[in-house]
């Protein structure tokens, strides 16, 4: 019996682990710097957000910011007030409508990316090519016509309108996304689970789809964020609280007339935090591997 | 809100008005006034300023269009011509008010001689000043010629209290470049005749010396802070309530928040000025009006015109109620002559500025004469760039000029 | 023999069309119209702010195009703009993406750091860069000051290069979370055993990279790809915000023209040609990523 | 159900057809099992018998009933997949659970089944384990449990104890085998262990290139083979094949290569070809170390032992011979043996068709 | 490179220990053979000395160098996955060359070693496929073909002909043997099969549990196990054992058990507790329908056809033994046989430790 080494004989120095947190680490401050600056700004009076040298941490720090927008009354005072009594209301419907678009989205593509992935079909590069197509076209191009298609339909400042068409937007994106992720998914999984008597819903539901998780949630992510940050057609299909989102409220806090900094920084703060709360709950799913251990081959 | 064609009143009469958002909270206020008297409700959408024309052009195309709404002078020829808006002629007390208001403010409302709007509000430039750093170089007097503010701003620098003493809002935007015009018409010239032929490099030089001015006040002498080119309005503002700058151009209007110690650093240092000339004298400046305008669809005219006669007409007491409510609350500019004299307003003045000055400006300027020319907007944004190609040096000012005119030709050619 | 008999399924061809048709129903339901219109519209003279003008004039505003020095310096412009843009894009988030594909600590935090940018509307994303690079007051320069990098507060965005530079780093900060979820996403399918082989069969940690890695992300890459260039060919917002379009021409991409034509010049007729040309660049684009890439990396697990 | 039957059923992929025009039915209650050379077309069999691969020509019937069109999940069959196809999502509990769920069985039955095969199988300490965080052959029994855990007309087994050790392949054995009787369903088994397809199949099914060669009980395939090919593959180490001439001398035949002559029971018939190969199995040939009449003196080339058996490889004039005998074999390289056949256990092939002469 | 070693090895997942504590040291050019149940371990063993894994102690040496921070592709190793893991976006021709590609082989040289590797596989016809439209035993042909393709250190194979038919699995054998041959290099091989480990290995270790339980050649294993789990997993159908006393009577010792009395050639040791467990493989016994001295009056209980043997089973007073018995074998169901036992085949067992009694 010899003795158990539990010393190593040759530590060598971990350059990937190094390497791995320096760029964790400069990626961080790229991507968070910029945010930290309108975080700080958002607790800041306004001359202190305009004072050189910049005070990275307030020095006096406030929430008035914030509290313009659950005390709509002090919201009066502020240049854009009323921008500041809808923010509440903006950042509800946002949800609603990201979220909305996101299932819907989802549940459309995912029919159409598990042709793609798994069906030899005629006209299957074109058509997929054709879906890009309408994704093609600029906005810009199209929105006098869509919102024309809109009031047709009587759906001006609803949901519903915004809903459609960011899922218009985001649907042939999300298709193209999906059909790899569905490609990378054995296809014995599938078999198996007919063989266990699914029909091809349930093996979508009980067997693909959760195998496919990495992908569907990047998919969600993408229309969630695509309906989210949406401006132009959210500006001309909205008009009142009712619809209105982040963003074309937002917006209201830059005028011509007055550029609030700070209450925009706090809008901008509160306008972040949802989606990141949501990311936070679904970022495990996003870097779970996938099938593993499940074929041989 | 969706009605079936334009106008968009709906069975009980109220009237659908649009209008940017500046101060929406203000003005949905002061219409819950107009509803408490007049028993006529308005349903009020303040939208994004940065999109205002856009949205309202696309609702209008839709036909979803307001009842009445805010429109800037420089869209006034454009809507007219796409039939959004229907004249005011002839209407009970439009008349009175273009008598009351000063002549340069009518003829921006009017379009093919008709008139088209009562007035918002209005405001023209002039030169502002830092006071306190003038005299710290030294200086006791504005200047009156741009020579003389070159001269004093080299003494500025000089006297290492600046390294640029004059800033100017020179990046593109949307929004026109108030200080370019009131260059031109303070030197008492023009870049278009009134047929809007451009004359900047023919027969009127003062355009070509104004920006021979400007190149070297930006380059040889390095007066002009080279930031401008990516400074907006509010910026600008910033850094003169900052102490930064001892000179800009911009609107009367302005001073109020520079002179305003709650927000300005600078308050009560603030000064305006005349518009400096090439030569010195006295000459003019530039003016811009918003108005109330009436949709040509609207089913509630009457309500309508009540409405627009509210907020931009003369009241029972032959006041204008709601331009004063805008110059007491937030220092707006008016059209209405009568206004320079009434004492609570000049009250409210003269803590931002000289009432004499004030009235002064408003007598001389005028607006811009192409602003019923189909390819303004386009003409405007090319001058913005070539006045950045001036400011950085790219551009010589005999060229800026014949390409100033050589767009316009262009976009003449293009709308006939 | 007997014949085949009993329900025929459907075949694969009717399968795929069925599964196809919810999707194809919306799309066609609510952009066929409106891309059908902006079409024709651009075979018009429409300028809204002439509406008598408006007349049908076939493929007048596209042949105009090729002598109207604003689009080709707009052109040149956004080209420009795609490639450093998509170039940075996709070799950040690429490592980005390897990085959060790894174990360590912080790897949730550092995920959701970089779906920030994406959260952040256009509007205040604009901005916050604006109040960034701001020649008087901005972070950046107060920040470069502080660190000894400069002297005193320069005005990035004034020359034509820095603005073009800055602008596009804003964008990439912007367009950065996409990828890396596409691409990470892309990662997280690939058997860890592959990496095993190939590690065994002595392929260090780059060759790792091509022969397994890059293989299998082709076509998250591809959807990059065309994403990113379609988004960089329509970057708008940040760009508008941040210099307008300069100083001078600079900055004046395509996408920009294209919005200034439509909704501040109000000509329809020209601004849907832009769009069309950019519909068709980017299509182009797009067909030419996939020609080179979509056969290659399509396999499967 | 119960009987399976195929007609006339071929596949081809791209163009390559890899089953050929393959009868073959299989009894209700049944134990058939597949064997055949690495790509002869087993697994590609049984998936179309389970409904994931549609035949390219030809009709499938259950109980008489055609399901060429008949999906996977309507047909009824239980299968074990060569690659395991384990649900990667759920934890051995659950994917051995997951069709019984499917069928609606109740919870605590479901709980009761997976639990016993479970047992059975001698991973019931995994069960709450994901499939990546087990060994191959740990993967292997969870893919058997799912298979065997619920009812089925028919049961599919490819290759099913493939990576199991000789203990617990014994013990998986005895218990598909009384999963059989007790169920009384058709199981039909690919395998490529020669001792599992004789032990426990009613018939052997043998295949290559696509195309059965023979269908018949074990003991009728190895003794009885239908061809050279199923002589030499079913058999560990293989037949010996010896080609020559057959000569018929009053009531004996004599079979003369060059190597040897070896006197034949009774007559038989020629090959086409006026040659015949001759095969014997390892097992029927005696090695002695002193001269044994009939017996062919040959030079010991290689001894390789096996356990309780040796495998001595002969050479006799240039051609090789195998002979297994039991241990102990003391004899090294070179050495002489002489090299008794049992006639009675002689084979005779055609040498150009391969079919057996009888 | 050459010896490998591995002093005090352990691998815990999650709190479990899978390999513990091992030490084993393979000396170079040598074949040794890891068998073990299903899950004890073996590939954890192989993945640690390939640099797959990290040991969560002791360490790992290369001809006495330590390796423990080394990775993989550091290491000069060669390994066939239990799982294949082939390349699904290369071709059977890029999969096989891919470690060569990596090593820089010029091209002309790796098309020359794929093609005569491919041809020793039988797959050269399906050098332009890829791995999904490759059948099971195709698939691990390749993953074979990857390993020994290259030039390597140490070659790692971890159950590579599981899913081969035996005659190729015969084939296979003989070319790994030849290339171990033909490279010299150290050969760590892990199979379930008894054939394969008995005729390949220079040395075989037994594993259980994450513990080597003996490291030796075959025949040491074969007929001297180191205790009574060793003799029962080498061997199949595996041993008999038998629980008794031990009496020693003048120069004879007698093994007694409820069932049967044997005697045992020379003195012999005592269990710990008294009692011993007695062994004896059912290829050592021997059947006779007449009594012999000796021999165990029993009654047939089965018997199974293994095609050259018989697997009999007998019972003796309620136990049962297994014997194998060359075909052919006709008694039936409860006939009487005696069974007789090779006295020097015996084996002796503590039977609380286990252990074998010398
Ligand atoms: N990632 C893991 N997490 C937890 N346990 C694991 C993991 N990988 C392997 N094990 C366990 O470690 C033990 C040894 O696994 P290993 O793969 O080495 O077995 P093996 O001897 O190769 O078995 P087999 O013959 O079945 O392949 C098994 O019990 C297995 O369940
Ligand atoms: N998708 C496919 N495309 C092309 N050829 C295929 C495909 N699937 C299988 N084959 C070929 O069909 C033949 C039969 O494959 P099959 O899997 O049925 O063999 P098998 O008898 O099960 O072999 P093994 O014992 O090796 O598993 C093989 O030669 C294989 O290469
Ligand atoms: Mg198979
Ligand atoms: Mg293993």
């Amino acid at each position: 019996m010899s003795t158990v080494v539990k010393i190593p004989l040759r530590y060598r120095i971990p350059w990937k682990k190094i390497a791995l947190y320096v760029l964790a680490v400069a990626f961080g401050l790229y991507l968070v710097l910029p945010f930290y600056w309108i975080v700080a700004m958002s607790f800041m009076h306004e001359v202190d957000a305009i004072s050189v040298p910049p005070h990275w941490i307030p020095v006096h720090p406030t929430l008035e910011n914030y509290l313009g927008f659950v005390r709509p009354d002090d919201a009066q005072q502020l240049v854009g007030g009323r921008a500041v009594s809808e923010t509440p209301y903006s950042l509800r419907n946002s949800l609603i409508v990201a979220t909305s678009t996101a299932v819907l989205n989802l549940v459309l593509a995912t029919f159409a990316a598990y042709s793609f992935s798994r069906l030899k079909f005629r006209g299957s590069q074109v058509l997929l090519v054709l879906y890009l197509l309408t994704r093609m076209v600029p906005g810009i191009a199209i929105i006098i016509p869509f919102y024309l298609l809109m009031r047709s339909f009587g759906l001006l400042d609803t949901y519903l309108a915004l809903i459609l068409s960011y899922t218009t937007f985001a649907l042939p994106i999300t298709i193209w996304i999906l059909k790899d992720f569905f490609r990378s998914v054995p296809r014995e999984l599938e078999e198996a689970a007919r063989v266990d008597r699914c029909g091809w819903f349930r093996t979508m539901w009980t067997v693909f789809l959760p195998v496919a998780a990495p992908g569907l949630v990047a998919a969600a992510v993408f229309a969630f964020m695509t309906a989210w940050n949406e401006f132009m057609f959210a500006l001309f299909l909205t008009s009142s609280k009712a619809a209105k989102t982040i963003p074309v409220v937002a917006a209201n806090f830059a005028t011509d007339f007055n550029t609030q900094f700070t209450v925009m920084a706090a809008a901008g703060v509160l306008a972040v935090v949802p989606p990141l709360v949501l990311a936070l709950l679904f970022q495990r799913k996003l870097v779970q591997g996938m099938a593993a251990g499940s074929v041989k081959g | 809100s969706n009605g079936k064609s334009g106008g968009g009143g709906s069975s009980d009469g109220s009237v659908k008005f649009e209008g940017w958002d500046y101060e929406a909270a203000l003005v949905q206020q002061n219409l819950d006034n107009f509803t408490k008297t007049s028993n006529i409700k308005v349903d009020y959408t303040p939208i994004t300023s940065a999109q205002y024309v856009q949205k309202v052009v696309a609702e209008f195309t839709g036909g979803g269009g307001p009842d009445a709404l805010y429109v800037y002078d420089d869209s006034l020829a454009a809507w007219v011509e796409g039939d959004y808006l229907q004249p005011l002629d002839g209407l009970p007390g439009v008349d009175a008010v273009y008598d009351a208001i000063y002549p340069g403010n009518a003829e921006a409302m009017m379009y093919g001689g008709k008139r088209y709007g009562l007035p918002y509000y209005t405001d023209s430039n002039c030169l502002i000043y830092n006071a306190e750093i003038l005299s710290k170089a030294g200086i006791s007097k504005p200047p009156a010629s741009l020579d003389e503010l070159e001269a004093q701003a080299v003494k500025i620098k000089n006297a290492g209290l600046l390294q640029y003493p004059i800033g100017l809002p020179a990046q593109l935007s949307d929004t026109w470049w108030a200080w370019v015009w009131a260059l031109v018409y303070g030197s008492g010239g023009n870049m278009f005749d009134d047929q809007q032929a451009p004359i900047m490099n023919t027969s009127d030089h003062v355009t070509k010396d104004v920006l021979t001015w400007l190149q070297h006040a930006a380059n040889t002498t390095k007066v002009i802070d080279p930031a401008s080119l990516q400074l907006l309005p509010v910026p600008v503002d910033n850094a003169m309530k900052a102490n930064r700058y001892a000179f800009t151009i911009g609107a009367r209007y302005a001073l109020r928040d520079y002179n305003d110690p709650a927000k300005s650093k600078a308050a009560g240092k603030m000064k305006m000025a005349l518009m400096p000339s090439l030569d010195g004298k006295e000459h003019g400046t530039i003016s811009n009006t918003r108005l109330y305008a009436l949709a040509k669809d609207t089913e509630v005219k009457d309500n309508a015109v009540k409405l627009l006669t509210y907020l931009g007409g003369l009241g029972a007491d032959n006041k204008p109620y709601t331009a004063r409510f805008w110059f007491l609350q937030r220092g707006l500019g008016f059209a209405y002559k009568a206004m320079a004299t009434d004492p609570e307003i000049v009250a409210a003045l003269k803590k931002f500025a000289d009432p004499a000055v004030y009235a002064h400006l408003a007598e001389i300027a005028k607006p811009r004469n192409v602003l019923g020319v189909p390819w303004y907007t386009e003409f405007e944004t090319e001058m913005h760039k070539v006045v950045q190609g001036v400011l950085s040096n790219q551009t010589q000012p005999s060229a800026a000029v014949d390409s100033l005119a050589q767009t316009a030709g262009t976009l003449k050619k293009k709308y006939s | 023999m007997v014949a085949f008999t009993e329900r025929r399924p459907l075949g694969d061809n009717a399968k795929a069309w069925a599964l196809n048709a919810p999707a194809m129903v919306v799309i066609a339901l609510l952009v066929a119209y409106p891309i059908g219109y902006s079409f024709y519209v651009s075979l018009q003279k429409h300028n809204l702010k002439r509406p008598r003008a408006k007349r049908f004039i076939g493929f007048d505003n596209y042949k105009a195009l090729l002598s109207d020095h604003a689009f080709l310096s707009a052109l040149k412009v956004s080209a420009l703009f795609v490639l450093v843009v998509l170039g940075l894009t996709v070799v950040l988030a690429l490592i980005l993406a390897l990085v959060l594909n790894e174990r360590f600590r912080g790897r949730g935090l550092l995920l959701s750091l970089a779906l920030l940018p994406w959260a952040m509307p256009g509007v205040v994303n604009g901005l916050m860069w604006r109040t960034i690079f701001d020649a008087k007051t901005g972070a950046l320069n107060g920040l470069l000051q502080q660190l000894g990098v400069i002297d005193s507060y320069h005005a990035w965005l004034t020359s034509g290069t820095g603005a073009f530079l800055f602008t596009a780093l804003a964008q990439v900060w912007n367009t950065l979370p996409f990828s890396v979820i596409i691409l990470l996403a892309g990662l997280s399918t690939i058997p860890s055993e592959l990496y095993d082989a190939a590690t065994v069969d002595r392929a260090g940690a780059w060759r790792r990279f091509t022969q397994v890695t890059v293989p299998w992300l082709l076509h998250p890459l591809l959807i990059v790809l065309i994403l990113e260039t379609m988004n960089a060919f329509r970057a708008f917002d940040t760009i508008y915000v941040l210099t307008g379009g300069g100083p001078g021409d600079a900055t004046t991409t395509i996408a920009l023209l294209d919005v200034q034509t439509v909704l501040t010049f109000t000509d329809f007729g020209l601004g849907s040609a832009y769009a069309w040309v950019i519909t068709a660049i980017t299509l182009l684009i797009s067909v030419g990523y996939i020609g080179l890439l979509y056969r290659k990396g399509n396999f499967e697990a | 159900m119960a009987e399976v039957r195929l007609e006339g059923v071929s596949k081809t992929f791209g163009g390559k057809t890899v089953v050929d025009n393959l009868d073959l039915t299989v009894e209700d209650r049944e134990f058939l099992t597949l064997v055949g050379p690495s790509g002869c077309g087993k697994s590609t069999t049984l998936r179309m018998i389970c409904g994931l691969e549609r035949a390219s020509a030809g009709n499938i019937f259950f109980d008489g009933k055609p399901v060429s069109w008949l999906p996977a999940n309507k047909r009824d069959v239980s299968m074990v997949f060569q690659s395991y196809a384990l649900y990667p999502h759920k934890t051995v509990r659950q994917n051995i659970g997951f069709a019984l769920k499917m069928m609606r069985v109740p919870k605590a039955t479901i709980e009761e089944q997976v639990r016993q095969a479970a047992r059975t199988l001698d991973i019931e300490d995994l069960l709450d384990r994901k499939p990546r965080e087990l060994s191959g052959g740990q993967r292997q029994r969870v893919a058997l449990g799912r298979a065997i855990v619920r009812d089925a007309g028919a049961y599919l087994l490819d290759e099913p104890l493939s990576n199991l050790d000789a203990q617990l392949r014994v013990l998986m054995r005895a218990e598909i085998k009384r999963l059989h009787v007790d169920v009384a369903r058709t199981f039909i088994y690919v395998t490529h262990d020669q001792v599992e397809a004789m032990t426990m199949s009613d018939r052997i099914a043998v295949m290559r290139d696509g195309v059965i060669q023979q269908c018949a009980t074990p003991e009728e395939i190895y003794e009885h083979p239908a061809n050279r090919f199923v002589a030499s593959f079913m058999g560990s180490p293989p037949m010996n094949f010896l080609t020559g001439d057959l000569t018929q001398e009053s009531s004996t035949s004599f079979f003369r290569s060059p190597a040897l002559t070896q006197a034949l029971p009774g007559p038989v018939p020629r090959g086409s070809s006026g040659q015949v190969v001759l095969g014997v199995r390892p097992e029927y040939i005696t090695l002695s170390t002193t001269p044994v009449d009939g017996h062919h003196p040959g030079k010991v080339f290689v001894a390789e032992p096996l356990g309780p058996d040796v495998l001595v490889t002969v050479r006799i004039e240039g051609e090789l011979i195998r002979a297994r005998v039991p241990t102990p074999f003391r004899l090294g390289h070179d050495s002489t043996v002489y090299v008794g056949f049992n006639p009675h256990r002689l084979h005779l092939f055609d040498p150009t068709t391969g079919a057996a002469l009888q």
